[in-house]
């Protein structure tokens, strides 16, 4: 097993929780989207990077689909959605960000405990790595409930797909590739859609603050 | 080549949808094309009382189960398109929609039903995932299609919830792939092939498949509507136009929680019944009581009956986690007349929004005064809908109840027994409101469009037959039974 | 026939003739000695039964707007109080059909009497017919019940609820007579017996104010002949309660054979028991006043609450 | 079987001609189907009852999953045969009587699906097929309590307070029912065979559960809320169905469980139900005296009756088990036989109110009076019903209750102190009802059909047409048969009472034309009663008229001198039972409004005087409205849980997720 192997995907596995984190952190729109580029990227790289070594083309295939969807086409997405936006700043989030953090904390031990009962089945380099998945499914959650910027839900979203994604990468190497690309299109097209509402929405209604609409309601 | 047949029909008729700009008569034929799968999905069920079909590779696979369900996506879906055109008529006349977005309308509806059709015919439990989160995306638009802000922020909240829901549900899939791929003993080829995954079943790591059947009860329970995460469900229904309310709360829900009963058994196989019946139980009681207390005091027409949707999902939650073949058979019967009945109640519902112009239950007033034959028919529905017989929900929750105490469930049973009398209750004092509230000698309103007899005997007769379903064997039992043995031990 | 038959006949016979001469006759004998007791001559024991005599003689005469029913309550009220008297065991233990004087054929009986009366009262659509009517179903809703419990206790001692078979158990255990459950009974009876033949402090017999009338005001609208089988009726009911409560607590001298002589025997002992029965409920009227309307109920439910106590004493001591 | 199923296939065939019927040639064919059906199954129920033989069937092509399981024994033959009495009536009577909403197709399906699921419950043999049949029972009578509804508005309440309580009864027996079912077969031979396995506490919760259903649907107190308001509410042959028959399901259902599926198990069991009886017996009793509507006094002495016959079943199964098998019998039979009385006579009267409802346009006692003169067949048959009911010697009810008591009172003997406690509470409540129901039915007969009429209605009524007074007269003249010679019926009855129990076979009752207990003193020969009074009643008339002249002079009425009275001054319903109102005033809780209005110049004048008596049901205000007040409370309460706010829905979708996660 050559190291470099594995330093690289504990780095990018590492570089995709950390994105997740910093976009707790940081509060620029702009600069949430950027990091979600940065955590498709690694996403991608980590896929390459496993499928390099187990000498998978399917999951090459997919690496290059994460690449493209989720370090390109989603980020350019929401980069244009935000641009429209004059407030492009998640500027008071439910839960505010030093809390956010703690609690950021809290979820990855969390996902440590609960991804050490699913790592036990097999363990190995690999797989041990597989709880940063979960933690980034979780902190992306947590973005999802506490940010009130539609792009910033979107993103929240985007993070728990793509914390799913990595734990599938490492766990599995790669679900079957026909599920793996329905999935990636299942998640552009959700942000596709996403988009479309917001704009239509503007484009329709006065209020263009999706995530605050409560008229319906019991 | 039924399998086929089904998937190639609905898949023409969306293409003839999307090619052709809208005519009424585009209503008609999608319409044709439901009833044409209802035909072939009762081949189907009789062919695959024999053995499962295959088609495409063994990629596509029918059992008795699948089978099933393709009947009730026929059957709801041909309900729901039969009203196409009505309902496209009122909006363009009204001005809510224009011709392109009536195109796109049908498009989506039948984008919709065929990706319905390929959750349930397919092999691949994978793909079954991806039709399912399919689904979400063409029903957005659907929700939204009124375009108006209710709509919108309907459909906004419901692509968000679904979306995350069923991505927990992905999860739950690839981690019984994980698992599969280290089961320990048997050497095999993993896949999410449905056979595969249950040849390897009883060999799958416990604790694994714990956290995956946690995780795909969440995130599928979201798409069925089951509590905590049913939140996104009373705002979809309630703003989605009438036909496309009936798909989603007559099969929508159903296709997801028939994915739930596919994972159940993989999940008892691997873990015995213990875990996945406490799981299930819990989501299903809390269901049951959220929408209880919900209805008690609810205000709208459409968000009653998305909770009396929530309600039924909750029993067939309860139903799934006992999981004898009494309580599948069941469960597949109480699916297919919630199916029908929870369609005729929204499309009836529909024409009563449309007619008194609100869905704000205490501005709807002495209906069967005014409307005669649409107060009948809305009455019956709710008869049907409180499981009062002859109607086959009494008889599939009457039997789902025996088969839960027979597992010494009683004190469940207990519990929603008390819930559904108490949904009784508001259902009936909503329903007094609305058939008979208000001034008593309304004469009957000729109204410019009033329900054709060839929609009221629809909707009549598919009253009627769940009277049938409810008394008669014939028609179904041995489908049921075979069906509920394809996912119990 | 046998003789039985004949026997029976004989003393169904002889106990209607005896309590349709003898109920007017009580009625007289309390007025003399109330009447005594005040100071003053009174009128001859014989007076009702004079004054029967005459209004047979008169004229009928309805009210306008009566239906058939005001001619047939008198009737009614009669016949069930004569089949009353014909199959109870007054003066032998076995006259016709003594095997269906049931406590509950003869407490219904006198409720069919009594219905009989207040529908006849309400015939006639006046205020006072209406308000004798609904006093009179009042106080009877309260004392009918006291009444069969209070024989129900005696039942549970000869096991049966058949009366002349009480009767005939009493006679052979003598000893019964002055049990606590017997006692208790029989003031309880001594209630219903006041409440129900129209007594002070229930009500006064005697009363010509239409607003404290309860029994009287029920039959104001009749007349003539109807009147008079009216107050036979109640006469005789009267006369059938008196000897019931003689012959149900002290039971001796009643004809239990077959023979001409115990039956003449009979009807001695019972005008003897009667007339004591009655002489006391003379001396309670005299010493009692009536009662406010509002009060009875009190009087009434202590008389019931006396026949529970007699069933549970009875069923103690059992 | 074969007579039995044809009865229940022309009951189903009589529901589709009313369902698809043009409107002018649906009534009578409908109805006089209807009745051929009641009289297959009078027909095949006297059969059974004489025979003795049960009869079975099952299929397995109707009812899904479980199929349809028909057993008809003499117990539940005898119930078929109530039914089968009153719903031949009923049927007849809806020729005349079918108009506007009940003349519905809706309405006339319904009814005939009502007479069908009343003739079929006694013979359901098994869970699934019993639940079915007695929730569409309570379908179509709720349907059918809705068929005027556009003219009673009241209805719609009576229909939701009736749907509630049947609602929660029927799951209240379904949960029983399945507590003995639980992992074996459903039908009742499997349940009576598994019951017997069953621990005493386990048995006992299924039959207290059960027992909730039943005795609601019986209507006993306090359970009885919606019987008062729905049996009203509902057009007058569906009432008559409704008290007559579809009570006595209760009943049945109480005796089936109790006594044979769960085999008698402890005395405590029946102790309950006699204490249900005797509430039920003194409530309905007091409210009956008190109420003013026809109906509603009908409803009110239905509960009362219904508290007798409870008190005869309690009785009969706790003497059964303290070892007084005959005595248990003797009660059996008499709450059967009083069952069977009721029907009669409450379905003729239930006919009679509806009759006066159509002639005079009212059901307040306050506005009539006067009918004997313009309605002589209604009021006959109001009178008989109403001795009948008052337990006039010779006619039906008499024999019911005689043997009742009887029954009670060889009970004393029994040597366990609760049961003693029943036999006694159920004899002070049979006498004490005995005075109140009296007074309500003299109250029905005098204020309603003597005196003078008091609105223009009642004044220009005429009786009503040939297929409703023979009716009626059906009814009335079966009852007094069965109250004159109840002889007749001694071997039937010996059969539906009998349990498998032993018992000392020379106790029962005689055959004969009377009642003859055997082995226990006691008889009544009702039709000797009835000769004697008839005998004396024609002589004092011959007499009468001979002593005097015939001619009968009329004057005005005594009325203190003055010379003209008018109808206002008459007693009123209301001022009829006051003083018993009051004397009862702490149980019935009456409310009473004055509004005293001054003249202007002086206060010493008043203008005017108003005066309201309402009496309110106690337990219902106590006991319901609070219980509903608070699910109203809880349910505007929950609303907030769905405020609109998409983040608090992911929110608790998160929490669920992390809650499976560390459960998982």
């Amino acid at each position: 097993m050559s190291t470099t192997y594995v330093g690289v995907l504990e780095l990018a596995a590492g570089a995709v929780l950390l994105s997740a984190v910093m976009t707790l952190w940081r509060r620029s729109v702009r600069a949430i989207v950027s990091m979600l580029r940065l955590q498709g990227v690694a996403l991608s790289v980590v896929a390459v990077d496993l499928a390099l070594h187990e000498h998978e083309h399917a999951l090459l295939a997919t690496g290059a689909l994460v690449l493209v969807v989720k370090g390109v086409a989603i980020p350019a997405l929401l980069r244009r959605i935000a641009q429209r936006d004059p407030r492009s700043r998640e500027s008071r989030p439910l839960v505010n960000v030093p809390a956010s953090l703690v609690f950021a904390a809290a979820l990855i031990v969390l996902s440590y405990v609960v991804g050490t009962r699913i790592t036990a089945l097999a363990p190995s380099v690999v797989t041990n790595l597989a709880p940063l998945g979960l933690a980034t499914v979780l902190v992306g959650y947590f973005m999802l409930v506490t940010r009130r910027h539609a792009v910033s839900k979107i993103v929240g979203l985007i993070l728990v797909d793509n914390g799913i994604a990595l734990m599938t990468f490492l766990l599995t190497s790669g679900v079957p590739l026909i599920v793996e690309l329905g999935a990636s299109l299942d998640v552009l097209l959700v942000v596709v859609v996403l988009q479309f509402l917001m704009v239509s929405m503007r484009h329709h209604s006065a209020t263009d603050r999706l995530t605050e609409m409560k008229a319906l309601h019991d | 080549m039924l399998i086929l047949a089904i998937l190639v029909t609905s898949l023409t008729a969306t293409g003839i949808a999307a090619a052709l700009t809208w005519r009424p008569w585009i209503g008609w034929m999608t319409a044709a094309s439901s009833a044409v799968v209802l035909g072939l999905g009762v081949g189907l069920s009789v062919t695959s009382l024999s053995g499962p079909q295959w088609a495409l590779h063994h990629s596509l696979r029918a059992d008795s189960l699948s089978a099933f369900m393709v009947v009730v996506i026929g059957a709801v879906s041909l309900l729901a398109t039969a009203f196409t055109s009505r309902t496209m008529h009122q909006e363009l006349t009204s001005g809510v929609t224009t011709t392109r977005y009536a195109r796109h309308y049908v498009v989506l509806t039948q984008v919709f039903i065929t990706c319905m059709l390929s959750a349930v015919l397919t092999a691949n439990l994978g793909v079954l995932w991806v039709s399912i989160e399919a689904t979400t995306i063409a029903t957005t638009f659907l929700v939204s299609h009124r375009r108006t802000d209710g709509a919108f922020e309907a459909s906004w909240k419901y692509v968000i919830l679904c979306s995350v829901g069923i991505a927990l549900a992905f999860l739950g899939t690839v981690l019984i792939y994980y698992a599969q791929l280290h089961t320990s003993g048997v050497a095999h080829h993993a896949s999410l092939d449905w056979t595969t995954v249950m040849s390897a079943a009883h060999h799958l790591d416990p604790r694994v498949t714990r956290i995956a059947f946690a995780l795909l009860v969440v995130g599928y329970g979201t798409k069925v509507g089951l509590a905590p995460l049913h939140s996104w469900l009373p705002d979809a229904h309630s703003q989605a136009p009438a036909p496309v309310s009936a798909l989603m709360s007559g099969v929508l829900l159903s296709v997801a929680f028939y994915g739930l009963l596919r994972f159940r058994a993989v999940a008892v196989a691997a873990l015995g019944p213990a875990f996945p019946r406490a799981l299930l139980l819990v989501v299903g009681l809390v269901s049951l009581l959220l929408a209880t207390v919900m209805l008690i005091a609810q205000r709208d027409l459409k968000r009653m009956l998305a909770y009396s949707s929530i309600e039924h999902m909750g029993l067939l939650a309860i139903g799934a986690a006992v999981g004898t073949p009494l309580a599948i058979a069941a469960v597949l019967l109480h699916i297919l007349g919630h199916g029908v009945t929870k369609s005729v109640m929204f499309l009836s519902a529909g024409e009563i929004s449309h007619a008194q112009g609100t869905t704000e239950i205490s501005r709807i007033t002495a209906l069967l005064a005014r409307q005669p034959t649409l107060g009948g028919i809305f009455g019956f529905g709710l008869l049907s809908l409180v499981a009062l017989p002859p109607f086959s929900l009494f008889v599939s929750e009457l039997n789902m109840a025996r088969a839960e105490v027979d597992a010494g469930l009683w004190w469940a049973v207990a519990i929603s027994l008390v819930c559904l009398a108490v949904i009784f209750a508001a259902l009936a004092r909503h329903a007094r409101q609305m058939l008979l509230g208000g001034a008593a000698d309304v004469p009957p309103t000729a109204l410019p469009t009033a329900l054709p007899a060839s929609l009221t005997t629809l909707l009549v007769g598919a009253l009627v037959a769940c009277v049938v379903l409810g008394l008669l064997t014939w028609p179904l039992q041995s489908l049921l039974v075979h069906a509920a043995q394809t996912v119990t031990p | 026939m046998s003789a039985d038959f004949w026997y029976g006949a004989l003393a169904t016979l002889i106990q209607v003739v005896v309590v349709a001469f003898g109920g007017p006759l009580l009625v007289g004998l309390m007025s003399k000695v109330k009447a005594r007791s005040e100071g003053r001559v009174g009128a001859p024991v014989t007076q009702p039964l004079r004054d029967l005599w005459k209004l047979v003689a008169k004229e009928r005469l309805h009210a306008r707007h009566a239906s058939v029913v005001l001619g047939l309550a008198p009737t009614v009220i009669l016949a069930s109080t004569v089949v009353a008297v014909a199959i109870s065991p007054l003066v032998s233990t076995r006259p016709w059909l003594s095997s269906s004087a049931d406590i509950l054929v003869i407490v219904y009986l006198l409720l069919t009497g009594s219905a009989a009366a207040a529908l006849g009262g309400l015939d006639v659509g006046t205020a006072f017919g209406g308000m004798g009517a609904s006093r009179a179903m009042t106080i009877g809703a309260l004392a009918e019940p006291a009444l069969l419990v209070a024989v129900v206790a005696l039942s549970i001692q000869s096991k049966t609820s058949n009366l002349p078979g009480i009767v005939s158990a009493t006679l052979a255990h003598p000893d019964w007579v002055l049990g606590p459950s017997r006692l208790l009974a029989l003031g309880a009876l001594l209630i219903v017996v006041i409440a129900e033949t129209g007594r002070i402090p229930v009500d006064n017999p005697s009363t010509h104010l239409e607003l404290t009338m309860i029994h009287e005001a029920m039959t104001l609208e009749y007349a003539g002949p109807e009147l008079a089988l009216a107050t036979l009726g109640e006469a005789m009911r009267l006369g059938l309660l008196f000897s019931l409560v003689a012959n149900l607590f002290l039971p001796w001298g009643i004809s239990t054979q077959r023979s001409v002589m115990s039956l003449v025997a009979g009807v001695a002992f019972l005008a003897l028991k009667t007339t004591f029965v009655a002489l006391g409920v003379a001396l309670i009227e005299v010493r009692s006043a009536k009662l406010r309307l509002f009060r009875l109920p009190e009087l009434l439910a202590g008389g019931f609450v006396l026949s529970v106590l007699a069933v549970v004493t009875g069923l103690v001591a059992r | 079987m074969g007579l039995y199923l044809a009865a229940l296939g022309l009951c189903a065939v009589a529901a589709a001609a009313g369902a698809l019927l043009p409107r002018r040639r649906r009534v009578t064919p409908t109805a006089l189907l209807g009745a051929l059906g009641c009289l297959a199954a009078l027909t095949a129920a006297l059969r059974i009852l004489v025979t003795g033989d049960a009869v079975t069937f099952h299929t397995a092509q109707v009812l899904p999953l479980t199929g349809l399981s028909l057993s008809l024994d003499p117990l539940g033959a005898w119930f078929v045969l109530t039914s089968a009495f009153v719903g031949v009536a009923a049927c007849v009577y809806l020729v005349g009587y079918a108009r506007e909403g009940l003349a519905s197709r809706t309405a006339m399906a319904m009814f005939m699906v009502f007479l069908l699921t009343l003739v079929a419950v006694p013979a359901a043999s098994s869970v699934m097929s019993f639940m079915f049949f007695w929730e569409l029972m309570a379908l179509s009578s709720l349907l059918l309590i809705l068929a005027d509804q556009s003219r009673h508005p009241e209805a719609r309440s009576a229909a939701i307070w009736y749907g509630v309580m049947t609602h929660l009864g029927a799951a209240s027996i379904l949960l029983g029912f399945l507590v003995v079912a639980a992992g074996g077969g459903q039908s009742f031979s499997d349940l009576s065979a598994q019951s017997s396995a069953m621990s005493p506490l386990a048995r006992g919760i299924a039959f207290l559960l059960i027992l909730l259903g039943f005795a609601s649907k019986a209507g006993a107190v306090p359970l009885h809320v919606w019987l008062p308001k729905a049996h009203p509410a509902a057009p007058s042959p569906v009432s008559a169905l409704m008290s007559s028959a579809m009570v006595a399901m209760g009943v049945y259902g109480i005796i089936r469980v109790g006594r044979d599926l769960l085999h008698g198990g402890s005395v405590w069991w029946w102790v309950v139900v006699s204490l249900l009886g005797v509430a039920s017996a003194l409530y309905g009793g007091l409210h009956a005296t008190t109420s003013t509507d026809v109906k509603r006094l009908l409803a009110y002495s239905t509960i009362d009756v219904v508290g007798l016959v409870l008190i005869g079943v309690g009785a009969a199964g706790a003497l059964g088990d303290s070892g007084l098998g005959s005595v248990a019998h003797v009660a059996m039979m008499g709450a059967l036989l009083l069952v069977l009385a009721h029907a009669g006579f409450k379905g003729a009267l239930f006919l009679a109110a509806g009759a006066v409802e159509r002639a005079t346009g009212t059901r307040d006692l306050d506005l009539l009076g006067g009918l004997i003169h313009s309605m002589p067949v209604t009021t006959l048959v109001v009178v008989v019903g109403a001795g009948s009911i008052m337990a006039v010697p010779t006619l039906s009810g008499f024999s019911s209750e005689w043997l009742l008591l009887q029954g009670l009172l060889h009970g004393f003997g029994a040597a366990s102190t609760p049961t003693v406690i029943v036999v006694l509470l159920g004899v002070v409540a049979l006498a004490l009802t005995g005075g109140l129901t009296a007074v309500a039915f003299v109250k029905l007969v005098g204020i309603g059909f003597l005196g003078r009429a008091r609105s223009p209605g009642a004044a220009k009524a005429s009786e009503v047409s040939m297929s409703m007074r023979v009716a009626m007269i059906w009814l009335t003249g079966a009852g007094v048969v069965i109250g004159l010679v109840p002889g007749l019926l001694v071997a039937a009855l010996d059969r539906a009472a009998a349990t498998g129990r032993a018992r000392d076979a020379a106790t029962g009752l005689a055959h004969g034309t009377g009642l003859v207990l055997t082995g226990l003193h006691g008889a009544i020969a009702p039709a000797a009663l009835l000769g004697g009074l008839v005998v004396v009643m024609v002589l004092v008339g011959v007499l009468n008229q001979r002593a005097t002249q015939r001619r009968v002079r009329r004057v005005e009425a005594w009325g203190c001198g003055r010379d003209e009275q008018t109808p206002r001054m008459q007693y009123t319903a209301t001022s009829f039972a006051e003083p018993l109102q009051r004397v009862f005033a702490d149980v019935l809780r009456p409310q009473a409004d004055i509004e005293v209005t001054h003249v202007a110049e002086s206060r010493y004048y008043e203008q005017s005087l108003a005066y309201e008596n309402r009496v309110v049901d106690v337990v219902e205000a106590r006991g319901y409205r609070p219980i509903i007040d608070g699910v109203l409370r809880v349910g505007r309460g929950a609303r907030r849980l769905q405020n609109g706010s998409i983040h608090r829905y992911l929110a608790l979708g998160f929490l669920a997720l992390l809650v499976v996660l560390v459960v998982a």
